[in-house]
């Protein structure tokens, strides 16, 4: 056996014409590479021609700020989802995060005595509440196969349950703390702006650098788009992929509770029933944001731009003053027509590339 | 020369109804490549696995320099330095080259983070060492089969291994990848390193062995020196009987021609770069059995897909009994007698969640509908007759196909294929992972098909088959026929050598 | 008429004394079933609670329970409790059409319905009808807004949910006082669907369209209170008369906090204390002793009198 | 898969004994393959010994009735997940369906001229605006290769805004109809009680008998459980997998438009918002039904089961008085356990399969 093995001929000969045809197509590719972006870029003219008020820099902060609470729950959605999951419990976790911060702030009964836990202890222990409901959701998964689907619809109900029996289906109304027992500060969180920014968008963007370098230079980034990838490859290589699995619902319930932190702080109260539905909209910006729902594939940035396109979408529709109903039907053909791109995108890659094979093979003939 | 490294002592395993394997002491010597033979299913796969952590004995143990090891993981076994190379190419497409080298073992640098450029270079050199010109970060859902393989043998070398299992490694390889390889493993063992060698090319394997171990059905039948066997020996231990005797005497026959293409060319659907199928022009006639030999990645599979109706061809014609067909269609062309048995029964050929019974009618349902409604006692008739007619081994017809053995397995796709009532027949690689008795059963029921009249066209990559099962074969190579032979025109060396692409041959046409 | 009696003096006390199991062993007076909405709505919880407190006191057995504003869900509720042959039903229903036609299979079913907070588009059908008086709460709290901004300047109107009658009905009624002053001018009109984060983002983007607010007009407490929270973070509150509608202990805190002006109290205990009455006196003798149609006025609350209230109710 | 390696001395020594093991497993899958009705008849049962009110005719009527709603989307819905997708669109069809039925009974206006309907006509275009709803998710699903989350996703919020448009937010009062127009009718669906029960369980049954046939008998059936199953062994058997696949959605538009009508016509009045998270309830009777996410598994029974078991829980919860906040969390938790129950139940046949060939193999020898 000592032929030479001669690269395939289609390989070696360029045609001009397909090489063209290929680079042109490959032009496309980066034009819907950055589909996310371009959607967004398409919104925000739109809103600026439409409406004076839009582009400006303080409401480009308020809807910024707006953005942040959906940024940070789709942020730890896409560790779920690039793991191949779906994490329906957040919108609950963001009222239980609440209920739970307004139910300490209130003070604790220890023992006959009232002790007020300082803000700090407050925030730790709610980001502790939703890594516990991230834990039980990352059980089910690895431990009792239970699809992810079902396992967080469950205790989307069961955490929703829990917020409303903690709190009597009451709203917590003054979160604001008291000087005297030491736990004031609370609202900073919402109503503080550090370096002129609110807070919310500097948790949002160190959520965002924090995750980032998670995937892009830890270990356990690759493990998960290995995982997501291809579970068995993964397992075989040594990957403890139950591990993994349950550390992304755990971060993701984490993120959940810091976004029902937030909206605490802004309001400086705790409603039971906040966050429903909020899960739908973490998922949209995902999805927008160009991952696969099947697992492995998708990027901080294309995320937050998915988070920015929902926010900048339902604001400026807002400050336009569209009507409620028009503002559902639209952000559904939004959706959907965002992740359409995509598939275009995919087809058009691989109409390109066979266009060009054909194209080399006759020249070669 | 030197005692064993690693050894497996009476290891049984057992999945669901199968046994894997049955009592086998195995051993494998420091320095010295170990060559294991054995049919498909006869355990192989499964005993690396043990070796390797993967998957636990159900009786028996492993024994790691002559003391019991405890591997209940593939990392276990990775930290005591065993590495395999497994034979379903198991590599995370969306990853880079690099990132599946390193996964789950990343370099890291002081701060905890992957150290990027470390693993780039150990990459780098890797790939040097295995002479593949390939960028580092290129994912590896861009590589064609053969260098995802590499890629899997860079992964194990980079591993410091004491004992290397490679389940494999060269079936999507071409010959000079081969060599390259053979030379790397004469590099490791004379480090030491204890090789484990599993290949279906059994000259290749024999090549490199320095001992021969053959399985048969799960047991242990042979242990011998390279050095004192040849191929007939090894192919007798591993068949247990004379080959020959499996393969079914007929003589050709051939009819009026049913299927007629010209020029056909397929651009491969993974991977639309290139071209899977060049050009191809054939006639296949009523009553005789065509074989299409060719390495991994010639096209086999695509012409067939393209024949059957799965993927659009982008030029060409095909005519089946003088109509031509349209571009695309499977129901189509199987109502119109043209169906395919895929090469992956797991993946194309069967629904797990069905029963044996609706697995076979599957394909042939229009032909029981009666007033909107399947016509039980219709279905029910013909199931059991084709059950009947080609020796499917079931409980009946409403055991789960997940019960059957892989051979029965594969019989109930083809009986599937059969219940259509088809004109012509494509079987792409119908003897893969079946077992000695069912492989000998497919073929006699393809002679016997054929005897009635139907066109069989099948593809194989064992050229045993090729040389003696078909009336006519087609050499495929890089997508283009390059050569066709009548039965006896062509010999194993000839074909080995036609089938690398280099040469043109081919005697009829 | 109803709405300044006292008469609902014992029903601040009510929610600690309704410990007790109702599911126990055979009570004299039988079933009186509590259906309202949400649970998590502090107004739907105190109305709640009054009615059980007092169907209690009268010696029935009582279910409460949820239709979360879901029409089938009420149906299939007022379904349960003619299955378990209630005495008479206490409801504060899911949507004024919608609600006709379980109200009437109750009635047909022998059981009396006494519907309190919200009305029904017919009558004959409920034995009792005790609304507050949306449209009068609404104007009420208008005229006081209008006052507050000395009848001029630029508001902004937010809307319940816009599927729920009571939304329309207190926007109307907001808009009947206000469109009498030419110098009122409405910048925009959102709905924030009840909710107070919806409020909250919602007013914070209409802000960004124009900070020159002298007021903002809220069909509840809770979008007021959103919209509150999104004025004192853009530092406007100051300057920005808010008010609301529902008189929600949160709100009057709010009001005595100063950053509120006022809201419309909806006397929510003392209707269904008197609906838990007359369901009484249906059973006992066959009427009510009153007109179907009753309406309970809602009574302003400013900083004046704000110490004068408690849960939904005067102390 | 890896975790049984301690067993085996005990089995060899005694090859009978395995057999009996593997016997008594077998008796205990049949009891798991149950365990929709066992967990059923466990409600049932104890609902019984806490409320007399529970077990009486009427009320198992009226209970059964309010689960026909359920149990008609969820028998839809059953079809798209055999194939393995899901559908989120079913809540908004029922409130578009409603929607649709109440313009039309109020007429409609053809150029200047209003024509009023008549009620079976009406009946036939709010099931054609389903089923129109189904062939978008249909066609974003087989054509543009969205998937199946994501473009029901998104259709859940464009058929709610068409709702909300269509009626502009307001419900529809009187569907009752006008003898002197002819429309009368409509709220027989509701309130009508051929041969004594409510016709909404008749269409219940009738649509599960059709249902049942349609799986059992006819070539649609074996079609989708093949492309659920594996869908490119289905493709390669000359299954029209883009055809079945756009069926199944149209047929649970159909039925989420039947579950429409039936809620406008019992309370003769239609709101836009009807039918929210109707679509979570819908998907949870046909996993506690025992169906697979992944496709290829499921039943009419064990979803008609499942519906049961919610409905029943509801309806019980309320009669015992138990607290809105308990019912929420009792149903996530139901939904969890009914599933990790048939996880338990895979698990053990796994174990008695294996158990079985250690038997076998021991007489061989
Ligand atoms: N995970 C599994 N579950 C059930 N049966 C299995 C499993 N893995 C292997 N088997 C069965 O065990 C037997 C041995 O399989 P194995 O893969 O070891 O064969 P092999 O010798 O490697 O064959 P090949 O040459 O095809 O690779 C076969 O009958 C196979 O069907
Ligand atoms: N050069 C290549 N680049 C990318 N993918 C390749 C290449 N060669 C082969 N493949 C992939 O490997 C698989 C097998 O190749 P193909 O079907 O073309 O050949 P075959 O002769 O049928 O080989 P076999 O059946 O032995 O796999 C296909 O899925 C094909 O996409
Ligand atoms: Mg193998
Ligand atoms: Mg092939």
């Amino acid at each position: 056996m000592t032929s030479t093995a001669s690269r395939p001929a289609a390989e070696t000969a360029r045609p001009d014409r397909a090489a063209a045809t290929a680079r042109r197509l490959s032009l496309l590719n980066v034009a819907f590479e950055l589909r996310a972006f371009i959607a967004l870029a398409v919104l925000i003219v739109v809103f600026s021609v439409l409406s004076d008020a839009f582009l400006t820099v303080p409401n480009l902060i308020t809807m910024t700020k707006h953005v942040a609470i959906n940024g940070v729950i789709a942020l730890g959605m896409l560790l779920v989802i690039l793991k191949g999951g779906i994490d329906l419990s957040v919108g609950s976790i963001v009222g239980l995060s609440g209920v739970v911060a307004g139910e300490l702030l209130g003070g604790l009964h220890v023992g006959g005595v009232i002790a007020y836990p300082p803000v700090w202890v407050v925030i730790v222990l709610c980001v502790a509440v939703g890594m516990a409901v991230g834990v039980i959701n990352g059980i089910l998964v690895t431990r009792f196969n239970v699809a992810p689907f079902i396992a967080t619809l469950g205790m989307l109900y069961v955490a929703r349950g829990a917020a409303m029996l903690i709190s009597n289906g009451a709203t917590y109304p003054n979160l604001g703390g008291n000087p005297a027992l030491g736990n004031t500060g609370f609202e900073l969180l919402g109503s503080g702006r550090p370096l002129g920014l609110p807070t919310s968008i500097w948790i949002m963007i160190a959520l965002a650098v924090v995750v980032t370098l998670l995937l892009a230079k830890s270990p356990f980034g690759r493990w998960l788009y290995a995982t997501g990838g291809n579970e068995r490859a993964a397992d075989l290589s040594g990957v403890p992929i139950r591990r993994v699995k349950t550390i992304v619902y755990v971060i993701s319930g984490a993120c959940a509770a810091v976004a029902g932190l937030i909206i605490a702080s802004e309001l400086t109260s705790a409603a039971p029933q906040a966050g429903e539905t909020y899960e739908l909209n973490a998922i949209a910006a995902v999805v927008i944001g160009g991952a696969a729902l099947s697992g492995g594939r998708g990027t901080v940035r294309g995320t937050l731009v998915g988070a920015f396109v929902i926010g900048f979408l339902a604001d400026g529709l807002v400050i336009l003053g569209v009507s409620t109903f028009w503002q559902i039907l639209i952000k559904g053909a939004v959706i959907i027509l965002a992740v359409m791109l995509d598939q275009g995108q995919q087809r058009f890659k691989r109409r390109g590339a066979a266009a060009a094979a054909v194209a080399a093979s006759k020249k070669h003939d | 020369m030197s005692g064993p490294v690693l050894r497996a002592c009476a290891v049984t395993k057992v999945y669901g109804g199968t046994h894997a394997l049955k009592g086998v002491d195995f051993a494998v010597a420091k320095g010295r490549v170990t060559a294991l033979f054995g049919e498909n299913g006869a355990g192989k796969s499964t005993l690396m696995k043990i070796l390797a952590g993967i998957e636990q004995p159900t009786t028996g143990h492993v024994e790691l320099d002559g003391r019991q090891a405890r591997l209940v993981s593939s990392r276990d076994a990775a930290d005591q330095g065993i590495a395999i190379i497994h034979q379903e190419l198991s590599l995370c497409p969306n990853l880079s080259i690099t990132d599946n080298l390193f996964l789950a073992r990343e370099l890291r640098t002081t701060y905890g983070a992957v150290d990027r450029r470390a693993q780039r270079e150990r990459t780098l050199a890797v790939l040097r060492t295995l002479e593949e010109d390939l960028d580092p970060d290129t994912p590896v859902a861009d590589l064609r089969l053969g260098q995802q393989q590499i890629v899997e043998i860079a992964r194990a070398l980079l591993q410091d291994t004491r004992v290397l299992i490679m389940d494999e490694p060269t079936s999507a390889l071409t010959a000079p990848e081969v060599e390259v390889l053979f030379k790397v493993i004469r590099d490791l063992t004379a480090r030491g390193v204890a090789v484990v060698y599993i290949s279906h090319h059994l000259d290749e394997a024999l090549d490199i062995a320095d001992d021969v171990v053959v399985l048969r059905d799960g047991t242990l039948v042979a242990t011998a020196e390279a050095a004192e066997v040849d191929l007939r020996w090894i192919v007798e231990q591993m068949v247990g009987r004379d080959q020959d005797t499996l393969f079914p005497d007929r003589a050709a026959q051939a009819g009026e021609p049913v299927l007629d293409l010209r020029e056909l060319v397929v651009t491969d659907p993974a991977n639309p770069d290139r071209l899977a199928v060049s050009g191809v022009t054939l006639t296949l006639r009523a009553g005789e059995i065509v074989g299409v030999y060719g390495l991994m990645g010639s096209g086999r599979t695509e012409l067939l897909e393209a024949l059957a109706g799965r993927i659009t061809p982008a030029s060409g014609e095909i005519v089946l009994a003088g109509e031509p067909l349209a571009p695309a269609g499977i129901r189509d062309r199987i109502q119109r007698g043209l169906v395919l048995v895929p090469e992956d029964r797991q993946r194309d050929g069967l629904v797990q969640t069905m029963t044996v019974g609706e697995n076979l009618s599957l394909a042939g349902l229009y032909q029981y509908v009666r007033r909107l409604f399947v016509s039980a006692a219709r279905e029910g008739e013909a199931v059991r007759r084709v059950i009947a007619d080609i020796t499917v081994k079931t409980s009946g017809a409403k055991a789960a196909i997940g019960s059957l053995s892989g051979g029965n397995q594969q019989k109930v796709v083809i009986g599937k294929a059969l219940l259509t009532g088809p004109r012509v027949l494509l079987l792409d690689e119908p003897s893969r992972g079946v077992d000695v008795g069912a492989k000998a059963d497919i073929f006699q029921l393809m002679a016997e098909q054929a005897r009635r009249g139907l066109a069989v066209l099948f593809t194989t990559s064992e050229a045993e088959e090729a040389l003696h099962i078909p009336d006519r074969l087609l050499v495929l190579a890089r997508g283009a026929v390059v050569g066709e032979y009548r039965r006896g025109e062509i010999d194993r060396e000839e074909l080995m050598r036609v089938s690398d692409g280099a040469t043109n041959g081919g005697a009829v046409r | 008429a109803c709405g300044s009696g006292g008469s609902g003096g014992s029903s601040a006390e009510q929610p600690a004394t309704s410990a007790s199991a109702s599911s126990g062993g055979a009570t004299a007076g039988g079933l009186i079933a509590i259906i309202t909405p949400s649970h998590d709505n502090p107004f739907f919880k105190a109305e709640a609670e009054a009615a059980k407190a007092q169907a209690e006191k009268l010696g029935y057995q009582t279910s409460v329970a949820s239709h979360d504003d879901d029409p089938n869900k009420q149906s299939e509720l007022i379904d349960a409790a003619i299955s378990r042959q209630a005495k008479a039903i206490i409801l504060d229903n899911a949507g004024a059409d919608a609600s006709i036609g379980p109200v009437r299979k109750a009635a047909q079913g022998g059981i009396p319905v006494f519907l309190i907070d919200r009305e029904i588009n017919a009558t004959g059908v409920a034995k009792a009808q005790i609304v507050s008086n949306n449209s009068q709460g609404a104007q009420l709290v208008a005229q006081s807004f209008v006052e507050a901004m000395k009848s001029k300047g630029n508001y902004v109107e937010l809307v319940g949910k816009e599927s729920d009658t009571n939304a329309s009905v207190r926007s109307k009624g907001f808009a009947d006082v206000i469109s009498q002053y030419p110098d009122m001018k409405p910048v925009a009109k959102e709905s924030a669907n009840w909710d107070q984060q919806e409020a909250f983002t919602k007013m914070e983007t209409i802000i960004q369209k124009s900070r020159d607010i002298q007021g903002v007009i809220a069909g509840n407490d809770t979008m007021a209170l959103g919209a509150v929270a999104a004025l004192k973070a853009a530092g406007l509150l100051k300057k920005v008369v808010v008010v609301g509608f529902d008189g929600s202990p949160d709100a009057i805190a709010a009001i005595k906090a100063g950053e509120m002006h006022a809201t419309a109290l909806q006397p929510a205990a003392l209707g269904a204390t008197s609906a838990v009455d007359q369901a009484d006196q249906f059973i006992k003798t066959g009427k009510t002793g009153k007109d179907e149609k009753q309406s309970i006025d809602c009574e302003l609350v400013t900083a004046d009198n704000a110490d004068e209230f408690g849960v939904f109710a005067r102390k």
